[in-house]
């Protein structure tokens, strides 16, 4: 019974979980009273106990790393799956493990009280879910990432598309498939690449493919027709294709804001914590191999930041409360990539986790928050309900203000850590990142804003419609998550308080230790060696407490900006001075700058143009051509068959001129004239 | 003794006459008697170079041409007959029943 | 002696079937159709074949040799086996026939046992096919198989089959005489170093350089010629783009079950062909062109894929994928690695399965809404839901969703495309990947448009939903494209040795 | 071995003459009475040409099969055959020019090609028979393949026996067409 | 009394012919027509077992009568198919003329025909050739005016005589002109005599041509083919089955013999007449012209005339192919393909004499649905006609198929091209009559029940189709046949 043993079980009790729900669910429905919820809570809280488990094993320096099972044959290492614990993944086992659990409680009341129908597909489809993300989670190569980057894309698109019935779910899972697959072309070549250049894509070990480009780059020898710095970056920017596609960032962020179709637990657990964060947990994963190309890092930091400041602009149009947090997470996975980019590998992490935590938080306060309002999302018909739902309103507050970044929440924290190590490493000798950094700045200004309107029009001021008059009771399994979330929201950011460490003078950094206990070359310290030799990032020593006091002061002052615009007791969306003064802006923002148009043009122009032209173009002439020589050679039977006449004396005629022509040819040929 | 060459020019001539008579006349009657004038440019031709060569294969064929050529006649003629029968006439143009 | 017995029961057992009443054929035939699938299990079980067949040290299973007759200098034999290529060919073909069985018994209502009878010898010609290593033996089978596909088309299929029928025979025929024409210039070429159709001979002569010119075309022209020839005959079968028009008309004409082992294996004819004679026969050629055939591939791919985004009928949309995934084969084929040839037979496997599967659904939503066009049908999951979820299923499958056989074998393909030494190898591969986004377009358009939102069929007919022995047979195929995504290596340890071979003959990159 | 008298080009070109005329006759008269009359002078003409060729024997059977059986023949079956049709006046033979003689012009092209190849063929001797030898008695060896003939010729036994068969078939032939049937259904 | 033993397949026949003769003059009892049947068909049958037997054991290659008759391998191997041609249409027959007068007379031509075909096979020169030709052509014209008062007939018989009279004309005037420049007719004297004393080169060419077109009214090549439509369609359909596959292989036989052994190429291109290329030409146009106008026929017995024209344009390719490396092959091939067309040819024309005697009208469309109603016969028919397309349901596939196979060896690839290209077209018709018997909708009034099974039609065409299909798995015996003949022939 080594320590080790029970990983494979992380996985596969959800998998069990799925298989039960799915044929349970077909054959004796009745055994399931809850229509498979309970396996899946069960499943999940093994995996979540599992996990946690894990923690103290790896802190304490055992790893585990080797394939488990065989897929196909291959000359060097053989396609494989694998599991790969190491500090990184198990902090993302036990966050995706806790989520997960929190959104099935969740769910009991969203999906069960509301008796919808067709739970059991809801339910196997939520475990194929968790399934398919807690492989990928411990996945030790980047093929089988892949697959479970694509099964996961599957698992939404089935439960985006859960109310199959209406119009609008379907096309919206539609489009979030297509778009992350489009993302998933370009992880596709990158795979392809990595394991035709380097022969193997497993992330860690000896000859784990980074450190095969890191020699390769050292030693200076052409490698497959190309020189390993430009093939590192060519199959970085490849594999970041897929990343931008699955966790939303700038050219293919449009999917997620449609992908709010879904149930809201779907969404808190899918579209906010779990399955968007894949993406950059993949950049985390190889950051060994990002670290090699400064080009690829600083186009990471880049788009993190223009789409962080680019959502949370967008976020502070939306009427729809659903609305406002799918801009939100793209526009904080947008912090995310600007850390990454910028080298802080840590504050990415630390980001990641606390985002993932305060996110999840707000989407079911959000679920709740529908519930009550009898199914409308719409923040202009709320109002008033903070006497109504107090748990709910002090667990929404805790989120929002973790979101915003104010002072003893997660938020605070993690944020400020990005934003250190971005201006950090900008003054330090990469000056493309201190736009990463002014993005970021502005952009804390505008999240401040935007969640202080979403906090008052919701739950402040006076109830602007009936059912913000009499909001639907909500029962333990809704409020339970919540106060969890809300107190992990508050405490998460213990984890890594490095400013309040600079001003004690005592070493709080507890993540950047725990990620420091990684195998040989997946320390967060041999990181910041690469992109230190390799990138050129040189770290400026930045005071933390500076860039705290910044941060937190341009927050402040953005949610006083809001205060000042929503302070009247009824405010209306056309009173706003906002909308009336920057018309012209705030139809832009409204119309999202016009990025879903554009999308669906080209969607469409592909399909009517030029399809019907190959297609016209296939029948006229391919399929022409064909016809006319059949219809050519009817033609010419036609006239030969005329030829017969029926008269005897014309076909002695023609005879007689035959044999007198063929005499005539050889009589010439033959020369006897 | 006239040169060889003579008959043979004399029966290429009396065979072109045969053909001629085919190609144009309508009757089948006439047909069936320019061939006969064919065949007897053929046994000409056979007899002339039986005397060229000095050996008898030539005129014992020719007798067999005669023979055949009047078999050929008789069938030709129960041909017309029953042509006679049928299209009440034996302009060989008028049977064009069967063509294309 | 085992193949024979595969091939004459399936050849008897059909002719049985013809000439039987109608009552219950649709039974008897079923029944029967289940005696080679046995036999070719048996034959999968103690397989003992290595290497590949027509080249040396490729060790040949159930061999046997009979001589058949001799004409002038060369003598004819019926020389059959099987290699790691053709057992999973013979397999594919053994298990689709049952099933495309299964799934005429609601649709085909007259003259049943004619069409039973048709089904069983085209898959006793399609086993001869894979079978012979003789030229002649294997050209008889090759074109055996046209005369029942035109019947079945031509009698039992949609409104315009006759022409749909004629056509496809022709267009067919005639590319199988060019392809005869251009061996025929091969085998003269040889001269008399060899003495038999045997194409293990020929291989051998061909590879120590045997050939020596024909008439005005001295040896390299004549091999490009006969290259170019059995290109453009198998090219028609395959389908390869400038080529395939006969394929839309027959797939949409000719009835479900026909259509099955039409895409499902008739065209995996040409595709094999190509594999020996082509790429092992004249290596050398194919490898100095490859870079050329991976362009005409990739066109294949994008081509084919647009051309289906362009469909509005169901048929016609499952029809139009075929030729992009038998462009991936072509990708395959001309890759020229232990993977890129190993991914190709593989892809003719998974490609048999997923668009049999996908037939099959079809044709199930046809039998119940009686139309097929998707602008006439939505929110069929409401009243369909299981037809619907193994469409889905099928769908994703062919769109490459990862653990179903579309992925393994277009990943394989890609890798051994990607690693290939031809020029401009990576672009062409890479381009030609991206025709998985396309087929995800234009299936998941379909799915959302034909299965979502609110159920509404035109003239609302009372939908006849499928029965059990109608479903039956798609979730037996869904059940194996599952498990050949899961773990490829149930065929894909046989068909790498088999083409270990064809890669070192060459010299090429053996690794990728 | 023989010169050319001028007498036998004399009688030749006279006979020829005749040959030629009445066969052209024959194929430009309008009235078929009148060719197979035609025809029997020209069957007479080439008779006494085979004769200028020694082979007497020939014209013998040329004057007894043709003048006497084929001409009798075509003319019963001219008068079958205008028994039936209204029976024209027997004017004097007259020759239908017309249009429709142009399609004769395959059999001209023939002729001169024939004799433009003729003239470059330069003809040997001929070797002709020793005048003592009779060749109507070595004629008869040939036709049964006996050896003893004075002038060689090839073994006509074969084609002797098959002529006779063809005969035999020619009769059956032409008994069955010309018979009238009892009402025959058709 | 060894000669007339080597004779045996052609006796048997003349013996059988002349017993016909004699029974109807003898007898006049009401059964005579089983009886006339029996003999033709004993007849012929022991013609082919003496001629099979005959080149089992001895296997000869003697000239016989002076050499004046030839008997070996080829001889035997074309007796073998006129004699089973003969046999076919002599059991339809039966059946066919039962309502009809001049029976005796029928079958005594027919068999006389048939002699005369297989002396033609074993003529060794000019005079056994052109005698035999008549005895051959004579009775044919007969047998095809057969039915007296049926216009059709008539006018098709017509057109048969005066061709076939006009061309044996020319036939003879060509022999003539090489008796002139030879001074012989044996095809072995004619050989020698052109090798080492060429002379009037110009009359020899020209007699060699005239002698080709003699032979190209035989097998209905083009510009003689003329008289083919009109005559298969107007006869009655055993009479155009016998002449369209007996009467094309005596002169196919009798091409290859003077072809091959009167005139061989290499002694005849030194006088400047390569006529391999005259057969080129004939070939290439015979099977266009013969494919191209049978594809929009409407009479389906029309198309089938077509058909055989277009086929002997095929076996023209083997002549045409001769000047190139594969000579046994290509002969053996071409030859192959006679024996095995021989049997489809006539199995398809007996289907038609068998629709004709349930009076099925002559359109393809009145085939539709005769499937359903005969489907054994149908399925034979269907057999023939795919076998005859080049489709592997009979030996026709692998006969085709080793002919265009035996051209491109010699080097002429292009024939075979425009060979397949033909063969391409020939499935486009022969698939139109197979989708009116099979895929059309069946026509309301098609009774065939009424009228009963006409036994005779009926085993000849199971028999034909029996040897077709057979003919592909055991191919054997016929190549060795074929090629042993085509060795013989060609050295």
């Amino acid at each position: 019974m080594g320590p080790f043993d029970l990983i494979a079980a992380i996985p596969l009790l959800p998998l069990t979980a799925f298989l039960v729900i799915l044929f349970a669910g077909h054959f004796t429905p009745s055994a399931l009273p809850k229509c498979g919820a309970i396996p899946g809570i069960l499943a999940l809280s093994g995996s979540f106990i599992i996990s946690l488990s894990l923690l103290p094993l790896v802190y304490s320096g055992n790893f585990f790393n080797n394939s488990i099972y065989l897929w196909a044959t291959w000359s060097i290492s053989d396609l494989h799956f694998g599991f790969l614990i190491d500090p990184l993944s198990a902090l993302m086992l036990v966050v995706v493990s806790l989520i997960a659990l929190l959104v099935f409680i969740h769910s009991l009341g969203y999906m069960n009280d509301q008796n919808e129908q067709g739970l059991f597909r809801y339910y196997a489809g939520l475990s194929l879910f968790s399934f398919s993300m807690l492989s990928f989670v411990i996945s030790d190569n980047l093929l089988m990432s892949f697959i479970f980057f694509e099964l996961v894309g599957f698992c939404s698109w089935v439960l985006i598309g859960f109310w199959f019935r209406e119009d609008a779910p379907p096309k919206a899972a539609t489009k979030a498939f297509l778009v992350t697959r489009f993302g998933d072309y370009f992880f596709l070549i990158g795979v392809v690449a990595v394991l035709v250049i380097f022969g193997t894509a497993n992330f860690a070990g000896p000859n784990s493919f980074p450190v095969l480009a890191k020699s390769a780059i050292l030693s200076g020898q052409t490698l497959n027709g190309l020189d390993p710095q430009t093939w590192v970056t060519i199959i970085g920017l490849l594999i970041l294709g897929g990343v931008i596609g699955k966790s939303a960032q700038f050219p293919l962020h449009t999917w997620l804001p449609d992908a709010m179709e879904g149930p809201t637990p779907v969404s808190a657990l899918i579209h906010a914590a779990t399955m968007v964060a894949a993406g950059v947990y993949l950049v985390a994963r190889i950051y060994g191999f990002y670290a090699l190309s400064p080009t690829t890092l600083a186009i990471i930091a880049l788009v993190g930041g223009f789409t962080a400041l680019l959502a949370a602009t967008m976020a502070t149009v939306k009427h729809e409360l659903k609305q406002v947090l799918a801009y939100s997470t793209i526009s904080q996975y947008g912090y995310i990539m600007l850390a990454l980019g910028a080298g802080g590998y840590v504050a990415g992490i630390f980001h990641l986790t606390t985002h993932a935590i305060f996110k999840a938080l707000l989407f079911l306060g959000a679920g709740a928050v529908i519930i009550a309002m009898h199914h409308d999302g719409d923040m202009w018909n709320m109002g008033g309900l903070r006497e109504k739902l107090p748990v709910t309103y002090w667990c929404f507050i805790f989120g929002s203000l973790a979101l915003a970044g104010i002072f003893p929440f997660a938020g605070f924290w993690s944020k400020d850590e990005v934003l250190l190590e971005t201006l950090n490493y900008g003054l330090g000798g990469s000056p493309i990142l201190l736009i990463g950094y002014a993005f970021g700045l502005i952009a804390v200004f505008v999240t401040g804003f935007y969640t202080f309107r979403m906090i008052h029009l919701t739950f402040h001021g006076s109830p602007r419609s009936q059912a913000a008059r009499e909001p639907h009771s909500l029962r333990w399994n809704i409020k339970l998550p919540l106060v969890v979330l809300g107190s992990l929201s508050l405490l998460a950011g213990a984890i890594n308080m490095v400013p309040l460490g600079e001003i004690l003078g005592i070493d709080l950094s507890y993540l950047h230790h725990w990620l420091d206990t990684a195998p040989s070359n997946l320390t967060a310290h041999h990181y910041h060696e690469l992109t230190e030799s390799f990138s050129g990032y040189h770290s400026a020593y930045f005071s933390s407490i500076i860039s705290a006091i910044l941060s937190l002061a341009v927050a402040v002052s953005g949610m006083a900006f809001a205060w000042k615009l929503y302070q009247s007791p009824n405010p209306t969306e056309s009173g706003t001075v906002y909308s009336t003064r920057f018309n012209t802006i705030y139809r832009i923002l409204m119309h999202n700058y016009y990025q879903d148009d554009y999308q669906l043009m080209i969607a469409s122009l592909t399909r009517n143009k030029l399809a019907t032209f190959a297609n016209i173009f296939d029948q006229k002439y391919l399929d022409g051509l064909v016809n006319e020589l059949s219809s050519k050679s009817l033609s010419l039977s036609n006239s030969i068959r005329r030829i017969q006449t029926g008269a005897v004396t014309n076909y002695a005629l023609l005879l007689s001129i035959g044999l007198v022509l063929i005499l005539f040819i050889f009589a010439l040929l033959g020369g006897w004239l | 003794m006239v040169p060889i060459s003579y008959y043979i020019l004399l029966s290429a001539a009396i065979f072109s006459i045969g053909l001629f008579g085919v190609l144009t006349r309508r009757n089948a009657l006439m047909f069936l008697i320019s061939i006969e004038l064919m065949l007897n440019a053929a046994n000409l031709n056979f007899v002339a170079f039986s005397t060229l060569h000095g050996n008898l294969t030539g005129q014992v064929f020719s007798l067999f041409i005669l023979a055949l050529a009047a078999a050929e006649v008789a069938v030709g003629i129960g041909i017309i007959l029953v042509l006679q029968r049928n299209f009440s006439g034996i302009d060989v143009t008028k049977a064009v029943t069967l063509r294309w | 002696m085992l193949i024979e017995l595969v091939i004459l029961s399936a050849f008897f057992s059909g002719l049985f079937i013809l000439f039987s009443s109608d009552e219950n054929s649709h039974k008897f035939s079923f029944y029967l159709s289940l005696i080679p699938l046995l036999g070719t299990l048996i034959m999968w079980i103690n397989f003992d074949g290595s290497g590949n067949a027509l080249l040396n040290g490729g060790k040949i299973a159930f061999e046997t040799y009979v001589p058949w007759l001799s004409l002038g200098s060369y003598s004819l034999s019926w020389h059959v086996g099987v290699d790691g290529i053709s057992m999973p060919l013979i397999l594919l073909t053994s298990i689709l026939t049952p099933l495309a069985i299964l799934s005429a018994w609601t649709p085909i209502n007259e003259r049943k046992s004619q069409f039973y009878g048709l089904v069983l010898i085209i898959e006793a010609a399609l086993f001869g096919v894979f079978v012979a290593f003789d030229f002649f033996v294997w050209f008889v089978f090759w074109e055996a198989v046209l005369i029942p596909m035109y019947f079945l088309i031509a009698i039992w299929g949609g409104t315009r089959r006759k022409y749909a029928a004629i056509k496809f025979f022709i267009y067919t025929n005639v590319a199988s005489l060019v392809m005869f024409i251009g061996f025929m210039a091969l085998i003269f070429g040889l001269g008399d170093s060899i003495s038999s159709f045997n194409l293990i001979d020929i291989s051998t002569a061909l590879h120590s350089g045997q050939l020596d010119g024909l008439g005005f075309l001295d040896a390299s022209t004549l091999k490009y010629v006969a290259f170019i020839a059995l290109f453009i005959g198998f090219g028609v079968k395959v389908p390869i783009v400038p080529l395939h028009t006969w394929l839309p008309d027959a797939h949409v004409e000719a009835p479900t079950p026909a259509s099955v082992i039409l895409a499902g294996v008739l065209l995996k004819m040409g595709t094999y062909a190509l594999l020996r004679f082509n790429f092992t026969l004249l290596a050398d050629v194919a490898q100095k062109w490859a870079s050329i055939i991976a362009i005409i591939a990739a066109v294949s791919v994008i081509y084919g894929a647009f051309l289906a985004l362009a469909q509005t009928d169901l048929k016609r949309i499952v029809a139009y994928s075929s030729i992009s995934s038998m462009g991936y084969v072509l990708l395959g084929l001309v890759a020229y690695t232990v993977y890129g040839l190993g991914g190709a037979t593989f892809q003719m496997i998974s490609h048999g399965l997923l668009s049999g599967l996908l037939f099959m659904s079809v044709g199930l939503i046809y039998n119940a809404t009686h139309t097929r066009s998707i602008e006439d049908l939505s929110g069929l999951a409401d009243k369909m839901p299981l037809t619907s979820v193994i469409f889905i299923a099928g769908a994703f499958g062919y769109m490459g969703l990862p653990l179903m056989s579309g992925f393994a074998a277009e990943l394989f393909i890609f890798i051994g495309a990607f690693g290939a030494n031809f020029p401009f190898a990576k672009l062409i591969t890479a381009i030609s990947m991206f025709g998985i986004v396309i087929v995800a377009g234009y299936l998941l358009l379909t799915i959302q448009r034909v299965f979502f939102g609110t159920f509404e069929v035109k003239g609302n007919p009372d939908l006849a939903l499928p029965q059990i022995h109608d479903l039956m047979p798609l979730v037996v195929i869904l059940l194996m494209i599952i498990a050949l995504g899961i773990a490829p290596n149930i065929f894909f340890e046989m068909i790498q040795d088999a083409v270990e071979p064809m890669v070192s003959l060459l010299g090429g990159i053996s690794d990728v | 071995m023989m010169e050319t008298s001028i007498s036998d080009l004399l009688v030749f070109l006279f006979f020829s003459g005749i040959t030629l005329l009445s066969s052209a006759g024959v194929v430009l008269v309008k009235d078929v009475w009148h060719s197979a009359l035609l025809l029997g002078v020209a069957l007479l003409s080439i008779a006494v040409h085979y004769v200028l060729l020694s082979a007497e024997f020939i014209a013998a059977m040329q004057v007894l099969v043709y003048v006497g059986g084929v001409l009798i023949l075509i003319s019963f079956a001219i008068m079958l055959i205008r028994r039936k049709m209204d029976p024209k006046s027997m004017t004097s033979p007259s020759l239908n020019m017309g249009p429709h003689l142009l399609r004769g012009v395959g059999a001209i092209a023939f002729f001169l090609l024939f004799s433009s190849i003729l003239i470059g063929a330069s003809f040997v001797i001929p070797v002709g028979f020793q005048d003592g030898s009779s060749i109507t008695k070595s004629i008869g060896y040939a036709m049964f393949g006996l050896p003893g003939a004075s002038i060689h010729s090839e073994n006509f036994l074969a084609a002797f026996e098959i002529i006779d068969i063809a005969l035999v078939a020619a009769l059956v032939a032409a008994v069955m067409l010309a018979r009238r049937d009892s009402g025959g259904e058709n | 009394m060894s000669d007339l033993v080597l004779l045996l397949p052609q006796l048997c026949i003349l013996s059988a012919a002349l017993l016909v003769l004699i029974y109807n003059t003898i007898f006049r009892k009401s059964t005579k027509l089983t009886i006339l049947t029996l003999i033709a068909v004993v007849g012929s049958f022991c013609s082919i077992a003496s001629a099979i037997f005959l080149f089992i054991s001895q296997s000869p290659t003697v000239t016989i009568f002076g050499d004046q008759l030839v008997v070996d391998g080829s001889s035997l191997f074309f007796s073998v198919i006129i004699s089973s041609v003969t046999l076919l249409v002599s059991i339809a027959s039966y059946n066919y003329i039962k309502p009809l007068q001049n029976q005796a007379e029928y079958y005594s031509l027919l068999l006389l025909a048939a002699a005369g075909m297989g002396l033609m096979a074993s003529a060794n020169s000019l005079v056994i050739a052109f005698v035999a030709m008549e005895l051959a052509s004579l009775p044919s014209y007969a047998l095809v005016t057969y039915l007296k008062n049926n216009e059709g007939s008539t006018e098709s018989g017509l057109k048969y005589f005066l061709i076939g009279a006009l061309s044996s004309a020319i036939f003879v005037y060509g022999s003539s002109l090489i008796y002139g420049a030879t001074g012989s007719l044996g095809f072995t004297a004619i050989s020698e005599s052109i090798l080492n004393t060429p002379s009037l080169s110009g009359l020899l060419g020209i007699g060699i041509l005239m002698v080709i077109g003699g032979l190209a009214f035989k097998t209905t090549s083009v510009p003689f083919h003329f008289w083919a439509p009109d005559a298969y369609e107007g006869a009655i359909s055993p009479v155009s089955a016998f002449i369209s596959s007996a009467s094309k292989a005596a002169g196919f036989i009798l091409a290859f013999r003077i072809l091959i052994e009167a005139f061989p190429l290499d002694v005849v291109s030194s006088i400047g007449l390569d006529w391999a290329l005259a057969i080129q030409i004939l070939a290439v146009l015979t099977m266009t012209l013969g494919n191209f106008a049978a594809a929009l026929q409407e009479n389906v017995k029309r198309m089938l005339a077509y058909s055989s024209i277009g086929h002997a344009g095929y076996v023209l390719i083997g002549l045409a192919a001769l000047s190139g490396s594969q000579d046994t092959l290509v002969i053996g091939a071409s030859m192959m393909h006679l024996m095995i067309y021989g049997f489809m040819n006539t199995g398809a024309f007996l289907f038609i004499a068998l629709a004709e005697h349930w009076n099925v009208g002559p359109t393809f469309k009145d085939y539709r649905g005769l499937g359903s109603k005969a489907p054994l016969v149908s399925i034979a028919m269907t057999v023939f006609l795919f076998s005859l397309a080049g489709l592997p349901t009979g030996g026709g596939f692998l006969t085709k198929y080793v002919l265009f196979m035996a051209a491109v060896g010699a080097g002429f690839w292009w024939l075979a091209a425009i060979g397949a290209i033909n063969s391409a077209l020939s499935l486009y018709f022969y698939t139109r009559l197979v989708k009116s018997l099979w895929v059309d909708p069946p026509i309301s009034d098609l009774n065939i029940s009424s009228k009963g099974i006409p036994v005779g039609i009926y085993v000849a065409i199971l028999i034909a189709a029996v040897v077709t299909i057979l003919s592909l798995p055991f191919f054997s015996p016929f190549a060795d046949f074929a090629m042993a003949a085509a060795n013989i022939l060609i050295s």
